[in-house]
């Protein structure tokens, strides 16, 4: 157990798995520099064959990580911003996704796409983005979104050893968050599998990735005021553990799904209608989301900061939703 | 390896070709009565280019085709009854029924995918490419594209990517002088694709498509190269396709010109028959290939309409390595 | 009035706005020759110039439209089958839905980028997409999905008159389809405006595209069993009428959500989740999803033929929720 | 027209030069002390491959850029009021705050865009010139794009694209020898991106991207053939970088080689102020324009400073025509 980052926990994870499986590569634009200090001492360690700076080709090496994997090797790609995964959505989408499927189960395609979700630093709508929820829509494509430190470093290295493409989506505003992270090489939690972040019993609140500690925020503040927060860490998205979520609802009656991603077609979307369809036998107030709404992310930081969910926000939420509810029958 | 102008080479040629042709015309043939669903691409003109081109590998180098994509595996030496179920939608295609006639892709060949997403084989040939290399294996990554594939960014992205990383990779472009309805020079800026080769510092080759052997022979120069680490060709195999973008389809989309009738008058195969014949091949020797892949392609057939349709529960296969969870009330109704 | 099919509808609209401002012109592959027949006489009438076929280059014309756009031409974009839009995905994402937020409004893009979603007849997993969700999740793209011709006219004309980017997203399973169609020039459907296809009390079924011409026959059936469905149709996407859909389900008290897409943040699960959230205290029985489920299609017709929404699964839907229902308070 | 070395042109080329220094060198003081936010990618030592570019443009013509934004439309001729107050985050600011450093376009003066996405620009340049020709225009379409985005399959598209129509357009690939921390030739295939122009059968021309001069006149001969009908050219401008990839980041990315000193002795600005003088101007009539620059860069900055911060509510306008609905929860909490 060591004390690290979200950052450092990537660079772990990605350093231990280089060493325990030859097959596994890195390749990306400018990873050799080591841009957000994921990819510190590598190209020392394993050399330019393996950390591979490629040309500004999204689609291109994308895919060529693609056809790496059929043949055998397990490509980590790190395709910094995921605003930059537009570019390589066919390759994505036609390829990645679907090669397994379409021809039979012949090929396996055993590679991970790292991108981080630049949102909330004045960078504009173009660098901004939180698209995970529109690679929700295409079968074919594990994702996961962790939140802290412990989670990024165990779901990155099962990421890695999955036999399925995996996308991760590695939300900067958790980059220099710290905590206890296993050294054991062998730690890894497995995709699908989501976490209870702290347990309450009157409102379940579903946080996707960097909104879980804001989640974990409002729940403190909440619970001052006498409000019993339970948090709960999806931590994948695909596969979704819906058991959890659903357990969860059914205990505290009450959902609030927050989501840094714009509001419609979003995983809090998704999560939402899952509760709706699912555990409505056991709800006692409408489902929430509490999401960036649908307009686009701007530069000024004094326009752009107040359309992330918020602790604010959540609190309010929650509020109303206690003083909606019906009493607990029993 | 054995020359090109080999007898036993020659004869391996033809017969990949007249597999190509004859497993085509049936398909044509039942695909026009519904026996095949979905839309059929046929490889029939084209057939030198194929076959030429695959010669040129060894059975462990990789291929990548693209929608007309029944002639490269049977180029690269596939059987026929997987692929002729496949067409058939049966559970023992080479899909599993799930791909169809634009994907059938033997990776037991070294066929990595034939992709119907127009460009998008570029990319997967070169990490093919680069998994060799970095496998220190002497594969070599061949990519079949069409001349209208070479307008998509994807095509020149992994052009780009195989000169900078130096891989074995070997672009074939097929130029059968169209896209769809569009003709090549409505689609393509510049005489010719082979061109464009220049602007990546690597060798860009024209050939005549409807010669095998030509073919091979420019094909086998950019193996020799790729597999001695100098990096990646860009070929364009200069060929026509007979039929329409797709067959059966009610009505012809291709605006036929003039030189319509010389391109059909140099058949890739006739062609090669003819060699063959003044090389001193008897042609009895040609007429039982010929029989014979009659034979294979009806027994092709046969194997393909006796076999199942897959069960309903292999859709929800090879999405994941896991089988999903089949939603009951789909599975209620299936 | 004139009965005519869905792609004559197409046809129809495309023309007469091409009549009626010199500034509207078409771009696509294979246009010219009309290959699902919604440019017919097109050519010949408007000529090569505002007839272009393009190169295979989705990005670079899609994009060139966005260009033309900004300098003031109003480009209908056909794109062919949906699929298409992934090689695009950047220049829709990235320029056309956000260049008129990021220059602060200095740029306008009117332009539309048509597509048909190819699904049901052996395409394999490649060639049917039903991607709209995914554009849902993005801001600044206005998005039909109509499932007649009637209403494909209307909105149609309606998207091409837009100052906003539009995609239409055109179900071939309703291209040969007839219905009666308003000759006047000047016959739109505003964007954002739905409709309510049969009228109905116990339950509301909001159809997605095609899935409305479905869930129509799973009303009729309905009816005869004595269940009374109202169908809705958003037909426009983005924006989506919230308040029909919502007006109707506080009427009903029950809902379901039919939608060719992949379940997963579908538009199904976007607009479950809005009547979970909104009209939550009107509802009397679980919100339920009837999707495509999260596999691929596959070639072969015996097993892709089920995959999707049908007449028996929507039955059997509203069977369950009808006797799970509590009984109506009033 | 007036001609290049004409004394007028050369000072207002000189004038464009200093102004994107001087608001770049303000502007990266500024930052660093954090009165901008977000990141600041600088021109400096690029001046002469902005000016000489546009200095071949009419008024009229387009101009779309990339995320290296601050250059091209103060050489286009923007007025650097609504720039700087933009670099602010401000609602006076020429995107009103809403795009920021890398996004300075100001449309007033055909500026169609600076797009952050590397090589996004190509095809927005395309169907600006496509816009022309249909309207009837002889406006010309000029995209300005890196070296490193020369490898995005979008700048092919839109050269093939350009070329296929016979365009107004003009490439000007701002070769500064790095895309980021990734040197030319490690992301680049080929000699020079110009070489690319063969393979698409339009010209492709180098030019001295440090002489302001040399850079116009290639790129006038590039506006003539456009303008006649000609079609596109491909220009690829060598030039350098002086700062890091964006500056002010704590540690640098860009592996200096050892041309590095000979670059930044070649700079633009001196080298155009060496001939002008040569050429008679008189010392003072530039000390003038120095000086003229700096206080327009410190009104610049006085007006930005004393601009207001856009309204929240302007966080909803121009993701379509018509403001979205706020919601109320985000609303009471802004
Ligand atoms: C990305 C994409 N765009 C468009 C299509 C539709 N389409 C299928 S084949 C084809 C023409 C391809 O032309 P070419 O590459 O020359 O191959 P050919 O069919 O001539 O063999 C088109 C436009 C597609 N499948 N994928
Ligand atoms: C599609 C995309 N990929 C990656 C990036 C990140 N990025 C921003 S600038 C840059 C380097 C661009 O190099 P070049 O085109 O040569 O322009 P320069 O910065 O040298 O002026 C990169 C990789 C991006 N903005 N967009
Ligand atoms: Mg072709
Ligand atoms: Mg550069």
């Amino acid at each position: 157990m060591a004390r690290i980052t979200y950052l450092e926990a990537i660079q772990q994870a990605q350093m231990e798995e280089m060493i325990l499986d030859s097959r596994v590569f890195m390749m990306g634009e400018d990873i050799r520099c080591n841009v957000f200090g994921t990819t510190t001492g590598f190209l020392e360690k394993f050399g330019e064959a393996r950390i591979r700076d490629t040309p500004i080709s999204e689609n291109g090496f994308i895919g060529a990580a693609g056809g790496a994997a059929i043949v055998g090797m397990r490509p980590i790609v790190d395709a910094t911003i995921s605003s930059f995964l537009f570019p390589a959505m066919d390759q994505i989408c036609s390829i990645i996704a679907k090669s397994s499927y379409i021809y039979g189960g012949q090929a396996r395609l055993p590679l991970v796409i790292r991108s981080c979700l630049f949102y909330g630093n004045s960078n504009a709508a173009q660098h901004s983005d939180r698209p995970y929820p529109m690679f929700m829509n295409m079968p074919g494509l594990k994702i996961i979104a962790p939140s802290n430190a412990r989670d990024m470093k165990g779901l990155l290295k099962a990421a890695v050893r999955s036999d399925d493409p995996v996308l991760s989506f590695e939300d900067s505003t958790c980059w220099t968050n710290k905590s206890e992270v296993p050294d054991d090489m062998d730690f890894v939690i497995p995709l699908g599998k989501g976490d209870v972040k702290r347990e309450g019993t009157d409102i379940t609140v579903i946080g996707i990735a960097g909104a879980v500690n804001i989640a974990l925020k409002a729940a403190e503040q909440l619970a001052r005021e006498g409000i019993s927060i339970e948090v709960v860490d999806p931590r994948s998205l695909v596969p979704l553990d819906h058991e959890l979520i659903l357990r969860s609802v059914r205990k505290t009656g009450r959902a609030i799904c927050v989501d840094p991603a714009h509001k419609t077609c979003s995983a809090a979307s998704e999560i939402a209608a899952t509760i709706a369809e699912y555990a409505f036998e056991a709800l006692r107030a409408p489902v929430v989301r509490i999401t960036t709404p649908d307009t686009h992310l701007p530069f000024s930081p004094h326009i752009e900061k107040p359309l992330y969910p918020s602790v604010a926000r959540i609190v309010d939420a929650a509020r109303r939703l206690v003083g909606a509810g019906t009493p607990v029958p029993a | 390896m054995t020359a090109v102008g080999d007898n036993d080479r020659g004869l391996e040629k033809y017969l990949r070709m007249q597999r190509i042709r004859q497993f085509e015309n049936k398909a044509e043939a039942i695909h026009a009565q519904g026996e095949i669903p979905g839309a059929l691409h046929t490889y029939a003109g084209m057939e030198a280019s194929g076959v030429g081109a695959c010669m040129a590998l060894r059975d462990d180098d990789y291929m990548v085709g693209n929608h007309r994509s029944h002639g490269h595996p049977i180029a690269k030496g596939a059987m026929l009854r997987p692929l002729m179920a496949e067409l058939l939608g049966k559970t023992t295609g080479i899909c599993k029924g799930k791909g169809g006639s634009m994907h059938l892709s033997d990776f037991s060949m070294g066929s990595l995918g034939e992709t119907s997403i127009v460009g998008s084989g570029g990319p997967v040939a070169v990490g093919a490419a680069l998994g060799a290399q970095m496998q220190g294996l002497d594969r070599v990554a061949l990519c079949f594209f069409g001349d209208g594939a070479s307008s998509e960014g994807a095509i020149h992205e992994a052009l780009n990517l195989a000169a900078v990383w130096q891989l074995p990779a070997i672009f074939v472009c097929e130029n059968n002088r169209f896209g769809m309805s569009t003709p090549t020079s409505a689609g393509v800026a510049g005489e010719n694709v082979a061109d464009r080769a220049h602007g990546y510092g690597i060798p860009g080759v024209m050939v005549d498509g409807q010669d095998v052997d030509a073919v091979e022979i420019a094909v086998r120069e950019a193996v020799d190269r790729a597999r001695s680490g100098k990096g990646p060709t860009l070929i364009e195999t200069k060929t026509y396709r007979y039929g329409d973008h797709a067959v059966n389809m009610g009505r012809e989309l291709t605006p036929r010109g003039p030189d319509h009738e010389d391109w059909l008058a140099r058949d890739p195969i006739v062609l090669h028959r003819l060699r063959l014949l003044e090389q001193g091949v008897p042609p009895a020797a040609l007429d039982v290939i010929e029989a014979q892949v009659a034979e294979e392609v009806d027994d092709a057939l046969s194997f393909a309409r006796e076999s199942a349709y897959p069960a309903f529960e292999e859709a929800f296969d090879h999405v994941f390595v896991d089988r999903l969870p089949i939603p009951e009330d789909v599975l209620a109704h299936a």
